[in-house]
């Protein structure tokens, strides 16, 4: 698996992803800066968490307006996967490659911490390293989580399955209080319809490595080199 | 010319912003605050002496930028 | 603002009679209004530890690994494999009473510019901070404030927070500590200091423009709070961590190529300070030309422009023939760049702006003529032995209650709040060992790191306070497994003209030597934040002390967590 | 009636978000955008009929919570 690592001025999770890759697949990921425009022979990109721009207008709202991000969207619109982890994920929103918006946190503050997370469906490049409705940990920190849609989306992300994350409890229950930020319907990420965009909240690779407390996040990474593989 | 975009999330989105500033201000004793919303302000200094055309560029930026029309409305107010 | 230079003027300036004559001797002239704004910051108490010095001089500095010491923005220590850790703690009091949330973010922006203008990327950030009355509005308004800005800077910046210390006193209602520590890595071939050399090398400006922010918040920290100070509204930084990020990212790129002779932050006292002490360790003169200066204001004077305290701005001098890389990286990355001045052989500061000269100031004397007060001290008397303690409650009831008071309850509150797993490197996270350990990078090493003081056994016994704090960290630090190698400090004392006062910060001093030098865990940089006193109520002092050892595998760090089956052994006397 | 606060950073204080909006402009190729300053606006139902009361409400609200009168100012306009 060939993948690339989308760096806007102000992202700060982009080496936190490489190494991440770089366990999974045993070669360093490219990394894209944000002029750029060409990500021909990448099988993935990432777009990864920090603060783009300061996030000082809405989160992710002027990455997505950058070159690079035309080119992510032909790539998506060729098939090919793209992983949005926080700041990557509210980037996917604002560019309109994934439905919805983040708002602010439920509670109004940054939350740095652990959460649980339930794996909605197995059969994707992303989670098929897991079984589906497995639990697993992972670190999230974020300001902006609180995912919203409209009802008839969120219907829809449910009926055609698209839900990829939800936060729950360590039992696997779908509960407010395991519901942080205060995400609609508990969604933590979510799914393009042909499962080949996943944008999420917390962050899988900064769990990979029972150093840094675990390896819970490691399935994602394993399960991308293996589906991808070329 | 100045352009003024207020952006404000639409009627129906959470506002827990809004929501906690409306407690806090009862908490201090301002018992006849009802509801209240919490939005932006972008103040823009437009090189442009037409003010229906000041206007209409800074409804496209607030379109294209200054607002998420997925969760906010805005306004635009233009001024000499 | 050209209002006549006397006397008067400079005691509004903060000078006193004294330093105001020794102005007029080194100057041999009536001083220009921006010549006395150059003396008063550099001779404040902020930058000049004129009541501070001669105590400091007795702290142990040095050890086979020290690369560094005091006197560089911040401490380097050799930990093994080629690396060295670069460190230093620094204080936002008065800053952040006036406006918590900007008070501590620009706290933490300004201890992060002094560890990457050494040529380290920043990896942990820590606090110490003292409040108030948990009880009161304005604390908890104070408190809300503070963290929220260390969060939001160093969350924005990508700089994990990994650990810290709170605790509360109602000496700290109306003058709270927030000190901020930041440790970072170089290759310890590959460190930046900020001598300037080279006549006629270009000086060069890069980051944010410059605008009318804090000016004289140097004199401000060094003078106490009066009632009105709330009602003055001090123009107050606002911090801008994105362009912080970038600055980090330039600066690192630039620094891995053979561009740079010096850097230094503009802290306090921003060009002012940075250019003085720039040309004064590097005994050369400097000319700068203020109509260069990127500026965000319009018709800024040459006063403002010196003493501005604008945040996210660095100053370099710069091979000749490496500027054009220099400048193509800060283009890169969307910054300022500037040339702003020259080396010179002159050995003065020579300010120019609008076509006139509006400094011109011999160096050595500014530097070498600075007060130095051996203020008077009275030792703090000794406590009382206790006698025997009452118990009202009992241990069962007792425990319950230190357990949800406000210095021993969970501070969970706090840190999760702070993103402290940034950079994938965190191996303990704050709350789960005595110390926080971050590995470095494709290394096995990691570093441990603390804050600790406890401000009540300084008050009783300074001496003894002192000497407490250093071991807390080394006990910490030890506690982890890690090897503890040296120190930063944050001295937070009341007013130093006051004999007591200056008697606790001379014994608190006496007993961190005694402890530095009995652990072999030297003082490597620090800070001294005096005049924390409102309404003539000194605060509790605080030698906050941040420790930092080496372990040389991350995977062997112990952190608190037990593990079920074992024995529990208690070493020392109880 | 319904009062609206604007708050804003006082000229001279530098404001990082309207400086980022006014780059994100110029490359969106917005090229007449000048200055830009960022500021809240929190609009207030109030339970009180007579403006010159909501606007003093709304004004000590302002000074008591909604901005932070050490680097922001704010202006209220009262509406029906
Ligand atoms: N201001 C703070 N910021 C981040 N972490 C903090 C802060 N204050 C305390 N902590 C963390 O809380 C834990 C307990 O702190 P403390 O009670 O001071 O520990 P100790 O007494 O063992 O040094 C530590 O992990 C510490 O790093």
């Amino acid at each position: 698996m060939k993948a690339g690592i989308v760096v806007f001025p102000g992202i700060n999770r982009e080496r936190d992803m490489a190494i991440a890759l770089r366990g999974a697949t045993g070669q360093a990921p490219r990394m894209v800066w944000h002029k750029e425009t060409d990500l021909a022979g990448l099988d993935l990109v990432v777009i990864p968490g920090g603060f783009s721009y300061g996030d000082y207008l809405r989160c992710g709202a002027m990455a997505a307006q950058s070159p690079v991000m035309a080119a992510v969207r032909a790539h998506a619109q060729r098939g090919g996967h793209v992983l949005g982890v926080c700041n990557g994920f509210q980037i996917l929103v604002e560019t309109g490659l994934l439905p919805g918006a983040l708002l602010r946190n439920a509670g109004l503050r940054f939350l740095s911490m652990d959460c649980h997370l339930r794996v909605e469906r197995a059969d994707t490049a992303f989670t098929g390293r897991w079984q589906q409705g497995a639990v697993f940990r992972s670190p999230m920190a974020h300001g902006d989580g609180n995912y919203f849609a409209d009802d008839a989306t969120l219907d829809r992300l449910e009926g055609e399955g698209l839900v990829a994350f939800r936060y729950v409890t360590a039992e696997g229950a779908v509960t407010p209080e395991a519901n942080h930020n205060g995400s609609a319907r508990n969604i933590a990420g979510i799914f393009s319809p042909n499962l080949r965009v996943l944008g999420l909240m917390p962050h899988p690779e900064d769990l990979v490595d029972p150093l840094m407390g675990g390896a819970d996040g490691k399935p994602l990474f394993d399960g991308l080199a293996a589906a991808l593989a070329a | 010319m100045k352009a003024v975009v207020t952006v404000m999330l639409k009627p129906g989105v959470l506002d827990p912003q809004g929501k906690a500033i409306g407690q806090a201000l009862h908490t201090l004793g301002f018992a006849n605050v009802g509801e209240v919303r919490a939005g932006k302000v972008i103040e823009l200094e437009l090189a442009e002496t037409d003010p229906t055309a000041a206007k209409a560029q800074a409804e496209e930026m607030a379109r294209k930028l200054l607002a998420n029309t997925v969760i906010e409305g805005f306004r635009v107010e233009v001024a000499g | 603002m050209a209002r006549e230079v006397n006397q008067s003027l400079a005691r509004e300036f903060g000078l006193s009679a004294d330093e105001y004559a020794r102005v007029l001797d080194i100057m041999g002239r009536t001083p220009s209004f921006t010549e006395l704004g150059i003396f008063s910051v550099m001779w404040s108490e902020h930058c000049s530890y004129k009541s501070s010095r001669v105590w400091l001089k007795q702290l142990p500095t040095k050890a086979p690994w020290v690369i560094h010491g005091p006197g560089e923005n911040a401490g380097v220590v050799d930990i093994g494999e080629g690396l060295a850790a670069i460190f230093k703690m620094e204080s936002h009091n008065h800053p952040s009473f006036i406006e918590p949330y900007q008070g501590a973010a620009t706290g933490v922006g300004g201890i992060l510019r002094d560890v990457f203008t050494m040529g380290a990327r920043p990896i942990a950030n820590l606090n110490a901070l003292r409040f108030g009355d948990p009880s009161l509005p304005r604390t908890q308004r104070v408190i809300d404030g503070v963290v929220r800005g260390i969060g939001g800077y160093g969350n924005c910046v990508g700089v994990p927070t990994v650990g810290g210390e709170v605790n509360f006193h109602p000496s700290y209602n109306g003058n709270p500590l927030v000190n901020a520590m930041t440790v970072g890595i170089a290759r310890k071939d590959r460190i930046f200091l900020s001598a300037a050399a080279g006549i006629g090398n270009p000086v060069v400006y890069v980051g944010s423009k410059t605008g009318r922010d804090g000016i004289h918040g140097a004199t401000m920290a060094s003078a106490e709070f009066a009632q009105d100070s709330e009602e003055k509204r001090p123009t107050v930084q606002v911090g801008d961590p994105f362009t912080e990020k970038l600055l980090i990212e330039a600066c690192l790129e630039l620094m891995a190529t053979d561009a740079i002779i010096a850097i230094q932050d503009m802290g306090a006292a921003g060009l002012t300070s940075s250019s003085v002490e720039m040309a004064g360790k590097g005994g050369v003169g400097l000319d700068l030309d203020l109509d260069a200066v990127p500026q965000r204001e319009t018709g800024m004077t040459a006063y403002e422009m010196m003493l501005s305290e604008s945040q996210e701005r660095m100053l370099m001098v710069l091979r000749p023939d490496r500027q054009d890389v220099a400048r193509a990286i800060f283009e890169k990355w969307e910054l300022d760049f500037a040339v702003v001045g020259y080396l010179t052989d002159t050995g003065r500061i020579v300010v120019r702006h609008q076509g006139r000269i509006e400094a011109d100031i011999p160096l050595a004397p500014l530097a070498d003529q600075a007060p130095l007060y051996h203020r008077p001290t009275v030792e703090t008397p000794k406590p009382v032995a206790l006698g025997h303690v009452a118990d009202p409650v009992g241990p069962a009831t007792a425990l319950t209650q230190l357990i949800g008071c406000p210095d021993l309850c969970s501070r969970a509150w706090i840190w999760d709040q702070y993103d402290s797993t940034v950079g994938g490197q965190t191996v303990r996270r704050p709350g789960a060992a005595d110390a926080a350990v971050v590995k470095i990078e494709d290394h096995a090493r990691a570093l441990a790191l603390t804050t600790d003081c406890t401000p009540r056994y300084c008050q009783a016994d300074p001496e003894a306070g002192g000497a407490q704090a250093v071991a807390e960290a080394w006990r910490n630090l030890t506690a982890t497994g890690a090897t503890p190698l040296a120190v930063t400090d944050n001295m937070n004392f009341g007013n130093p003209e006051k004999p007591e006062i200056m008697g606790q910060f001379a014994a608190a001093i006496r007993g961190m030597s005694a402890a530095c030098v009995a652990l072999d865990f030297p003082v490597v940089s620090g800070n001294v934040s005096l005049y924390n006193e409102t309404e003539g109520l000194p605060i509790l002092p605080a030698p906050a002390i941040g420790g930092l050892g080496v372990l040389e595998n991350a995977a062997q760090a112990v952190g608190l967590a037990l593990a079920p089956g074992l024995d529990l052994v208690l070493i020392g006397e109880t």
